[in-house]
């Protein structure tokens, strides 16, 4: 087993892991992208990514920087209009998994992408809301991966931009959601899933090296701790050369393309 | 009945101070070469939509073009924030900046609504979202047949839009391929269209199904080489990375900002000029286009 | 999760009784190999949709198959009436035939409604047309912008669509090209779906932007060689038009429709042994598959 | 002038004739088809053909036997979906002109493809509506080709499944139509145009070999007919030859079709 591996690396597996094989996963970009294409570089062969810019099925051999890379569009199955992958693909309830990042998000896994401070008088203007608000309402299940920090695992949104479960319980349900909402936010310290019943975020796993002291000092609330924390398996050999290849493709990629 | 012309024609008859202009292209085919006349034509009080404002739209705001924009998601792709967006929410500068915020699936339902000649579009959004608290323009709609509660969102309806292409041939019918956004959306939805290609051919080799936008439905067709750069064209050129990281920078300050877009934009001639001014300036050797 | 299999299986386990089915296909790839397999299983109480019921829908009504049709235009192309339909409609033969009539705008916008999980489908429809006032089903909605009064409809969603496609590949992604319909539409709207193909081949050689079906929104995928004669399958074979035309005579009489359906489908084994027997019957030699 | 030709012939040229060069056509099977590929083969090289099975731009060489014929998608600009051709194109206010056929009109041009009959009871059971009635509301203007009798030109339809002028004079802009509607009515035996003010449909021109009488004989309303009628010019060679070769090569690909 390698020893030696990144806190983001960790976070990267850990998330890609909580992919199944032979979904359809729509996904979001940054780490997202890169944890959606290292699931199908490792145990999720078979899983069908789906970007907002309208690649159905793509298979990049190297992380797209933006949501619409060339190289997006020439390894899918196919491509369709932006109007029509939000139609008929994410509304039209043909996603298994939205797989989001954040800026901030609170104990019942609802998220802020928008701004940071009042609204009309933002301290910082986040970019916004993007696909994320009809992915977090529509797809399957959500999963959500950002570094775990006081400013991003706050108490009380600045803003709601999406919906997780709302002010939990059965909330959602009663908001007719489609989904079936976050299944689980997978951080660089460990993995939270929300309490069956009160849907609030909860630390199921530590990842190795990361103690459950460091999660609830790296969170805004009183972070909700399982009866039993597992520790999450280090990455294996062939998750961390996966990882690895596929960040040196893509800044080979990118290398090569700043060049030419 | 498109009319083959110049840019510098094309966004001087079509494009008035005042109007509402979506300038489209989702990460790809992004019509920068048409921002550019824009700013050196000097337009201004425009009310711009876009999904996704990119570097595009940060230059228009950061040179005072632009009264409102309404958009999806204002980031710089890859890299972080729109320093330009930013200043002007954050600080009002170049001056104070209106803002009407919706999500993707609102904005690409709201283009089909226009192409639709619809006065709304309906979609199931929002729910549980503190978006339509900010934007009167996001409500409720109810469905005649079940009673459910969906939202509605006003069509979007530009004066003029503005996409880029991979081809036109001599009559000005429009082909692109690869990830097309919402640009035949855009199209239709507006009252008047300028389509930028990288190059007019006798005869566009189109697939079956292919993405096409007839010549009765744009009004001009301008031949620009390279005009999606930094964006890519697929078939044509990669995405020039490298500009993006290097915007942020350039872009991070308000007097880099402006010698940046007076020294590249305001006085170039034109595109090409542009592309040598900036090939120049990061030590590379002047292009011929 | 496309299960490629005999069209005998895939009818039999996905299509039941009293289902609402939307086998589509407009003029182009109408899969009569599907409707003859629900001919010769017998299946009965079904709602049908169908923009165009051409004579797909003719042979399932005079067979007795369906308690109602949901469709918007209901003849013979290019040669006149569908004497099943009207037999139907007129004198109650085989039973009564329930209907609900739409217009071709309201039912692709009912159809990508379904495609959307919309529960209506809003457009500009129907002003000044009797058809509302015979279908409860059409609707009148207030846009909550303009106060326009607009067109709504119920989304169409099906238990089971069936469409035919030139190809697919070994995982079950399906390729179309051509006259396109509302197919795409149709497969999205419903729980579930057959496609029947011309070919199963190694790796689709799909265009950009090419009509896709991935194996994880289609059913049951089945190769069906010829399985929309006599309606055409673009770059396979052509429309058999003498085919339109000489089922005007078929379907006239009762009896000799009967007659034609028992020889033709019902005693078939397969498509492939109807299309030998109607070879046969126009004087034609044995064909294989 | 060639003096030899069939009242058909000249209502398909004097059909064709009404097309202008330059527009966009939402063209119906049957009588407008040949009438629009016609007017595409003489006068009006560059009208750009829209067909409902979702073909733009089309050139067919042989007139379609159905509306989506392979013929209008191998020589289409592009094919799209029917939905979008619907909605972006003909709701879109893209269509300059829509040209329709009918089993019944009325003298507002109202048109009838339902039923005869009652329509729980019918007589005679028609297609239906197809396209027509969006067509007949959306399009700049309508042109509507069927051969005059009695029993097609009615006092009052039995279904009205297409609106021409409603009750007549404003009746079109108060229900906010989006096109101005049916500009003529072009049959076998001469040429109705709606009246400027009441929109009443107004025998304008009679075919050569054609009378006023016989039109009003073939009318089941009292026919109103213009101050002065014109006779329609006869076919000329061009067009005579034009629209036999496109007969012929219909027929010819059709037989070949048949026996392939």
């Amino acid at each position: 087993m390698p020893d030696d591996f990144t806190a983001t690396e960790m976070m990267t597996v850990a998330a890609a892991r909580a992919l199944r094989d032979g979904v359809s996963c729509f996904v979001g970009i940054g780490l997202p992208s890169a944890a959606a294409n290292l699931a199908r570089a490792t145990h999720a062969p078979n899983v069908a990514l789906i970007y907002e810019s309208g690649a159905i099925g793509t298979k990049p051999d190297v992380l797209p920087l933006s949501i619409g890379d060339g190289e997006l569009s020439e390894t899918a199955d196919t491509v369709v209009s932006v109007p029509e992958i939000f139609r008929y693909w994410l509304q039209g309830g043909r996603i298994d998994v939205g797989f989001l990042g954040a800026a901030q998000i609170d104990k019942f896994a609802n998220i802020n992408t928008t701004i940071i401070g009042d609204y009309a008088n933002p301290k910082v203007r986040l970019p916004g809301a993007g696909g994320a608000p009809e992915i977090a309402a529509s797809a399957g299940e959500v999963l959500i991966t950002l570094k775990h920090s006081k400013r991003a695992f706050v108490e009380k949104l600045d803003f709601v931009t999406s919906v997780g479960h709302l002010d939990g319980g059965d909330a959602r349900a009663r908001a007719m959601l489609p989904g079936r909402g976050p299944a689980a936010v997978i951080t660089d310290l460990g993995i939270l899933t929300p309490d069956p019943e009160t849907k609030e975020l909860t630390l199921t796993h530590r990842h190795p090296g990361a103690t459950v002291e460091q999660a609830q000092d790296a969170t805004g609330w009183a972070l909700k701790v399982a009866h039993s924390v597992a520790e999450t398996p280090a990455p294996t050999a062939e998750e961390l050369t996966a990882l690895r290849d596929l960040n040196a493709r893509t800044a080979a990629a990118h290398r090569k393309s700043e060049a030419a | 009945m498109a009319n083959i012309t110049t840019l510098r024609e094309a966004v001087g008859s079509l494009i008035e101070d005042g109007h509402t202009i979506a300038m489209e292209g989702f990460t790809h085919l992004i019509p920068f070469a048409a921002g550019h006349e824009v700013v050196r034509q000097g337009k201004r009080d425009l009310t711009v939509i876009r999904m996704t404002p990119d570097l595009i739209y940060d230059q228009l705001i950061g040179m005072g073009c632009v009264r409102k924009m309404v958009f999806s998601w204002g980031g710089n792709p890859g890299v972080g924030s729109l320093h330009r967006f930013r200043d002007a929410v954050e600080q009002g500068w170049p001056h104070r900046l209106e803002i009407e915020e919706r999500s993707h699936a609102d904005m690409a339902n709201a283009y089909a609504a226009g192409a639709s000649n619809l006065p709304f579009a309906v979609l199931r959004g929002y729910v549980g979202s503190d978006l339509p608290r900010y934007n009167e323009n996001i409500r409720t709609i109810e469905c005649p047949f079940t009673g459910e509660q969906l939202t509605a969102t006003p069509a979007l309806r530009p004066d003029v839009a503005v996409v880029h292409a991979q081809q036109a041939d001599r009559a000005g019918n429009v082909l692109m391929w690869g990830i097309v956004g919402v640009q035949k959306e855009a199209v239709l939805a507006a009252k008047a269209a300028i389509v930028t290609v990288e190059e007019i051919v006798d005869e566009l080799d189109a697939a079956p199904n292919a993405v096409i936008l007839p010549h009765w439905v744009v009004t001009a067709v301008c031949k620009v080489p390279h005009g999606a750069t930094p964006a890519y064209a697929q078939g044509y050129y990669g995405r020039d990375n490298a500009f993006y990281r290097a915007w942020d920078t350039i872009a991070r300050d308000r007097d880099m900002f402006q010698d940046w877009m007076r020294h590249h934009i305001v006085e170039a001639a034109d595109f090409a000029d542009f592309r040598n001014r900036l090939r120049l300036s990061t030590g590379g050797e002047k292009v011929h286009a």
